[in-house]
């Protein structure tokens, strides 16, 4: 079991390079601006390539999982080498959609299909028998246990978006490749993070779990609500590049802010109601079991 | 109300047992209620589209030709007007009135010396708050001549309910004619009562807060009377503009409209029929 | 007499420090008004932040960071004599509790004079500007909860001594102890904001 | 955990445990029993009665402004008096009528429902309730001495800011608001804990009684809604006026718009706040008069939660005129309209309960389809509402005034006669009467109908809100007159529903402790309860436990009965204590004295200091009983 984490890490660490091109594009090359950067596209054809070797059938797999791990990829790929990764820098708005996209559709879909044993299946054997000791060492259980507690989970999300969006930091993803893989990087891990310690921790409570993701949807719409009101400009690196694509970098700064509001937060409801679900599914087997709850 | 009926003979039937419907039963009526809830949903999203596209067409409606500009100023309780102009010396000021040319649109740029108010002229388009510390904008359009009432729509203190203003719209050669009218200084007195008046409001305490252009009167805190007496209505579309109505207004402001900021001030017996010939006279 | 199916509970703890009492919820609770409280107002910070081209406002210059930061360290080593006292109260240890009380109320207070230190060599005041408003709320509702929190950790130490250590002291000395966690934690954001804010996103866009 | 066994069957002595519960849970005699009471029905009362009185305030304010309106250019009221009549109204219908009275019912009922004996915190819940009395005393002693607030229920900046509303009207106005918020964060505190943790043995999450859910979701709004109005009323509101920040001061940095931002993010929750107990109250009334299992109980309690949830993202549609983004005006509406789906899916349960129950049409159904159908309406002319340029038209006129009214008077007061008519037993020991309480609904009914259907096609007409006077070419008055018509006619449903409760409380039939048959908990106790409401705790065995054979019930032995003793709680309050009281008055004595700046109010706070220390000093140790 233990060994997920470091399968985890292995395959999606080269996601890091990230590539830029010079200029911003422009509308008539939306369709063709695919992005096939050997630094995105290597480690995500090894997850397949892993996850394809290692989900083969007796080896507890569900159709379910197995189909919400290859939803979850697929859009984890389209957001990262489809035209809308490029047109995240010339447009605030569009690099917002992909970040939203990373965290709320990609990361919860992934959690959900649990592929940490699979990948591992996937690896040859020596390699997976390394990486199941090293993962059973008491630190690396310890650091997986501190930081998947739900409450600290949280935190770490909740620093992740609140710090990336401080000017310097966030236009600083547009000049480097590097900050900027780190950027999408640190927003799928802490969201993979957060929907893990949420669905499947060993100190989730679904109850609990329905307020984290309450607050988190709470502030992060705040976050959005700031960004579609401000009159000026956060990022005023977008300032020369949005009106090829018929918006004011304000308006463009305004859509951003509203796709981080509403479109997210309506996810945030779905996964709070979900949980919800869960929590009261799970009180009613309990009580089924016994005679009384406590 | 049909479903009651559909049950009232049942009631009179004993009823120790508690109701609970068999499985299909329940299966049908899940069904029910999810296409029923379905049905809102495809509902609310045909609005939504509806809503949307509307407030598109809206606002594609807006300016396409060149229009003119308005400042609309937001005061307790009246509304402070100013055309743009890029030649300072015809800007035009007036106040609780408003006249537009047909078939072309004016832009108001919107803001308030106060607390806030907001801009409406039901037939003419929605409302938009009027802020301090910052400026809203807005336009309307007018298809054809006619009057409207405008009214402030946001609680803005005691006189909030007598904060209305008229939108009078004119064809364009009639429209000109009143700017250029309004442009002009003030009419000079062509009477001996009305240069009585003049004097009776140039000695008053009425010049710290009117202004008359072409007199020393340079007061801006309340509305400019330049061209008072061309205006429908007196302090802020409270009563019509005619002489008596003015006079009982500036014996006693506080009777007519409580609590707003003009200064009460006792003239004098005599002064007051020649005051009100002055500032009528001022077309 | 009658006869009646029964379920029989005498055999359930009297007390259980823990997440079972009602009363952590209630501070839980709590925990969640202040700390809503303090979002909203981080949200105000940036409101203003926002709609402004310079900040802090001109005329007025960044805070000092040096003594906040001691103060943010002493704040966080202080949470050591929370967590002894609530050990403490598990365990019902007497001791344990009186010392972790002591400690938390000593560094508590060294918290609060060296804020208060900081504070009075700010160079602004809560009419300045709106960047000193904010500002100014923010640090004053904080001090206000911790110095609430501390002085009932100072009642708390005068109860012990004089020699209640019932169930409900117990209860008592674990609600202060998470109470005092969550005034800590939710300095940092604040310190951030007040102190990093402004020099981070404090050039003019 | 144990395994699925048969309980066994016990012998219980039912006249001695009773006799030990008298003596444990009796209240203090005479004066002091009444500053000292905690225990959960008496205050729930309070809370009820205490909100009622409010209500008839409120509504005689409002008949005060029809009155005034009734006619163009009407010379009744001034102006000065009229804005301080709108205000008082607004402000206590909704901080000192709906949002105590919900909680009232939610303090009474919730304990009852749950099986358990008293709420979590019985002192904090007396605290609550002197918090809620003194607020609503303060207020009206300024209304009294004509310094009631003026600038409306919501208090814009910068109208109410120092500079335009000088003096201390809007200074009452803003520490009522900490007065009613302090109260409704505790009893919110409370039922959250309560609820979470002191529910009797086997009742799962799927077991809890649909009003229970409802004022779970109530508490975690008011947690997470109340500190936004406490930013914007005591922080931005008072300091601006008392020590001169500049929050909504342009001049500085401020923004007047802020203040409606963190307003609304209140205010929008504010009013789910005051409509998801009412929803519970609801399922509760359909469940019980239909003599069937609500249907679809899981959509039901997911609904209020997404309802709980949703609320929060909804505040901007009351600022469509402010201008704000035009892009997003897509994204607004959106999410405007997906609390409608929620509030449709619960309707749909409800009807589809109805449809395949029996129902019994007594006086609490007539009120529940009296609700659904003005709530409905409302609802309508609340999604006409999101869609923006229809908003831009109508926000703020009297078709706004009669949507919001619809939504609250249909969609809370109507669920809460029917909640008097259904619990009034329970409260009382008494039924009321149902042949008067049938006449009682057809003319609140039609009163309602009468007096706020006509404000839509004034809003239409452009009649805006808060207008003391109209001129008479407007053409407004014969529908204004009818509205005051209504409005007489509601006043006569309110006299009808007082002569009615205060006759039945004499001499109503007997009701006895289960009068409806319900299924859920709170009719295992008697009518009146007594203090301890259960001589023996009972086990919820099923989502509706009274209707399992008395045979098969299960109740709980082994409590202690010598102290205040509940089940997971543990212990209750040795001796009821005269300390919330005493904290209230000396908090209260520091709010009011700051807001007049007395001097007295420094030492006012620190002797509130001192209540709390008398509140919180640790008790004997147990066992030690002198």
């Amino acid at each position: 079991m233990t060994a997920r984490r470091a399968a985890a890490i292995l395959a999606l660490s080269p996601l890091l390079l990230l590539a830029h091109e010079g200029e911003p594009l422009q509308p008539d090359d939306l369709w063709t601006a695919w992005s096939f950067e050997p630094g995105v596209v290597i480690p995500l054809a090894l997850t397949a390539l892993l996850y394809r070797r290692g989900a083969r059938p007796g080896r507890g797999v569900t159709t379910l999982q197995q189909a919400c791990f290859w939803a979850g990829w697929t859009v984890l790929a389209l957001s990262l080498v489809s035209p809308l990764h490029p047109l995240g820098e010339a447009l605030f708005s569009a690099h917002m959609t992909q970040h939203e996209v990373l965290m709320l559709v990609a990361a919860p879909l992934l959690v959900l299909s649990r592929p940490l044993v699979p990948l591992l299946w996937g690896l040859p054997f020596g390699w997976r028998r390394a990486l199941g000791q090293w993962s059973k060492t008491e630190y690396a259980q310890k650091t997986w246990q501190v930081v998947t507690r739900p409450f600290h989970a949280w935190w770490i999300h909740a620093v992740a978006l609140w710090v990336w969006h401080a000017p310097f930091l966030f236009q600083a993803t547009l000049s480097s490749e590097w900050v900027h893989s780190a950027q999408h990087l640190s927003f799928l891990f802490s969201a993979l993070l957060f929907w893990w310690s949420l669905f499947y921790a060993r100190e989730r409570n679904y109850g609990a779990g329905v307020l984290y993701v309450f607050t988190t949807g709470v502030h992060t719409s705040i976050l959005g609500a700031l960004l579609a009101f401000a009159p000026t400009l956060w990022y005023p690196a977008y300032r020369g590049t949005t009106a090829a694509w018929g918006l004011t970098p304000l308006e463009d700064q305004q859509l951003g802010g509203l796709i981080m509001w509403v479109p997210a937060g309506v996810v945030y409801v779905a996964a709070g109601l979900g949980l919800f679900a869960a929590w009261m599914r799970e009180s009613e087997t309990m009580v089924q079991r016994s005679w009384y709850a406590e | 109300w049909a479903l009651t009926r559909r049950h009232r003979g049942i009631e009179q039937e004993p009823l120790e047992r508690i109701h609970l419907p068999s499985g299909e039963t329940e299966h049908r009526l899940t069904r029910v209620v999810a296409g029923a809830s379905i049905l809102t949903v495809i509902i609310l999203f045909a609005l939504l589209i509806a809503s949307v596209t509307t407030g598109k067409a809206l606002s594609e409606l807006g300016p396409k030709k060149q229009g003119i500009t308005v400042e609309v100023t937001g005061n307790q309780w009246w509304w402070y007007v100013r055309y743009l102009n890029g030649d300072a010396s015809r800007i035009v000021v007036t106040a609780n009135e408003m006249h537009i040319p047909v078939g072309r649109p004016v832009m108001l740029r919107l803001n308030s010396n106060d607390v806030i108010h907001s801009f409406w002229t039901p037939n003419l388009h929605g409302k938009r708050d009027l802020i301090p510390g910052r400026v809203n904008t807005e336009w309307i359009e007018a298809d054809h001549p006619g009057r409207w009432r405008g009214q402030c729509a946001e609680f803005c203190g005691m006189q909030h309910a007598h904060m209305a203003m008229w939108v009078i719209a004119e064809p364009e050669d009639q429209f000109e004619r009143w700017m250029e009218a309004q442009r002009a200084p003030s009419k000079q007195p062509s009477s001996a009562s009305e240069l009585r008046g003049r004097d009776v409001f140039l000695n008053n305490a009425c010049v710290f807060c009117h202004h008359i252009a072409g007199t020393p009167a340079a007061g801006q805190v309340a509305p400019d009377l330049t061209h008072v007496g061309s205006r429908l209505t007196l302090a802020a579309g409270t009563l019509p503009n005619t002489k008596g109505n003015l006079g009982g207004w500036i014996a006693d402001p506080q009777n007519v409209k409580p609590g707003n900021h003009m200064a009460q001030i006792d003239l004098p017996p005599g002064d007051l029929e020649p005051l009100l010939d002055y500032l009528e006279s001022l077309k | 007499m009658i006869r009646r199916r029964t379920l029989d509970v005498s055999g359930l703890p009297d007390i259980d420090v823990s997440s079972q009492e009602p009363i952590w919820w209630g501070q839980i609770c709590l925990c969640c008004i202040e700390g809503a409280m303090f979002c909203i107002l981080i949200a105000c910070y940036f409101y203003f932040r926002l709609s402004l081209d310079m900040w802090p406002p001109p005329g007025t210059q960044l805070p000092h960071v040096a003594i906040p930061t001691v103060t943010l360290i002493l704040a966080i080593v202080s949470c050591l004599g929370s967590y002894r006292a609530s050990e403490g109260a598990k365990k019902n240890e007497r001791g344990a509790m009186l010392r972790g009380l002591l400690l938390n109320l000593a560094l508590g207070c060294a918290f609060l004079i060296l804020r208060g230190y900081a504070w009075y060599t700010l160079n602004f005041n809560w009419a300045s500007d709106v960047h000193g408003s904010t500002v100014w709320t923010i640090l004053g509702l904080h001090t206000m909860d911790a110095t609430a929190d501390l002085l009932f950790t100072a009642v708390l130490i005068v109860a012990l001594i004089f020699g209640r250590t019932g169930r409900s002291m117990r209860l008592a000395v674990h609600v202060d102890s998470v109470v005092w966690y969550f005034l800590v934690l939710i300095w940092i954001p604040l310190y951030i904001v007040i102190y990093w804010a402004p020099r981070f996103v404090g050039a003019p866009a | 955990m144990t395994p699925v066994t048969e309980p066994p069957l016990g012998e219980i002595d039912d006249e001695g445990e009773r006799r030990a519960l008298e003596r444990s849970w009796r209240r203090r005699p005479g004066i002091a029993g009444w500053f000292t009471v905690t225990t959960h029905q008496a205050l729930g009362k309070r809370y009820i009665v205490t909100a009622f009185v409010f209500l008839l305030i409120g509504g005689v304010e409002a008949l005060f402004m029809r009155l005034q309106l009734a006619r163009p250019d009407n010379p009744l009221i001034g102006p000065d008096k009229y804005n301080q009549l709108f205000t008082t109204h607004g402000t206590t219908m909704m901080f000192l009528f709906a949002v105590p009275m919900m909680e009232g019912m939610g303090v009474y009922l919730v304990p009852l429902m749950l099986g358990t004996r008293n709420v979590a915190f019985p002192r904090l819940n007396a605290f609550g309730y002197w918090m809620f009395l003194f607020g609503g005393i303060f207020l009206y002693a300024g209304f009294l001495t004509n310094t009631g607030p003026d600038a409306g229920w919501f208090a814009y900046t910068p109208l109410s800011g120092p500079q335009f509303s000088p003096g201390k009207r809007v200074d009452i106005w803003a520490q009522m608001i900490t007065f009613t918020e302090i109260s409704a964060l505790c009893v919110a505190t409370e039922l959250i804990a309560t609820i979470l943790k002191m529910r009797a043995p086997g009742m799962s999450l799927t077991r809890i009684p649909m009003f229970c859910w409802s004022m779970l979701v109530q508490s975690f709004m008011v947690v997470f809604a109340m500190p936004a109005v406490m930013v914007a009323s005591n922080i931005f509101l008072l300091l601006d006026r008392t020590v001169g920040t500049h929050f909504s001061n342009a001049a500085e940095g401020g923004d007047p718009l802020l203040y409606q931002h963190v307003f609304w993010f209140f205010g929008h929750p504010e009013v789910y706040i005051i409509f998801i107990p009412a929803l519970g109250m609801v399922s509760s009334i359909v469940e019980t008069h239909t003599r069937r299992a609500i249907f679809g109980y899981p959509a039901m309690v997911l609904s209020l939660v997404s309802t709980g949830f949703i609320g929060f993202g909804l505040w901007v549609h009351h600022m469509f005129a402010t201008g704000l983004p035009q892009i997003g005006e897509a994204y607004f509406t959106a999410a405007s309209m997906m609390i409608a789906v929620a509030s449709g899916v619960q309707i749909f349960c409800w009807i589809a309960t109805m449809w395949s129950g029996r129902v019994h049409m007594r006086t609490p159904m007539y009120f529940v389809l009296g609700f659904v159908f003005i709530f409905v309406l409302g609802g309508l002319t609340g999604v006409m509402l999101a869609a923006i340029p229809l908003d831009l038209q109508v926000h703020d006129t009297f078709f706004v005034v009669a949507h919001f009214h619809y939504v609250l008077i249909g969609g809370a007061l109507f669920p809460l006669f029917g909640a008097f008519y259904h619990w009034f037993p329970k409260f009382t020991g008494r039924m009321m009467n149902d042949a008067l309480g049938k006449i009682n609904f057809w003319i609140l009914f039609v009163g309602f109908n009468l007096t706020f259907f006509p404000m839509h096609i004034l809003g239409l007409k452009g009649m805006t809100r808060r207008i003391y006077t109209y001129p008479a070419e407007m053409g407004w008055g014969p529908a204004n007159a009818l509205a005051t018509v209504g409005a007489c006619i509601i006043l006569i449903g309110g006299i009808v529903f007082i002569a009615n409760a205060l006759a039945s409380r004499v001499h109503g039939e007997i009701a006895g402790p289960d009068p409806w048959d319900g299924g859920t908990l709170e009719w295992a106790a008697d009518s009146p309860p007594r203090n301890y409401n259960f001589v023996n705790l009972p086990v919820a065995t099923s989502r509706y436990p009274m209707w399992t054979p008395p045979e098969e019930r299960v109740v709980v032995t082994g409590v202690r009965h010598d102290r205040r003793e509940a089940l997971v709680t543990t212990l209750m309050d040795a001796e009821p204590p005269i300390w919330p009281f005493i904290t209230a008055l000396l908090l209260g004595l520091g709010l009011v004295g700051a807001t007049f700046r007395f001097s007295w109010y420094y030492p006012a706070f620190g002797a509130t200091g001192i209540g709390l220390i008398g509140w919180f000093w640790p008790r004997r140790p147990e066992g030690v009983r002198s």
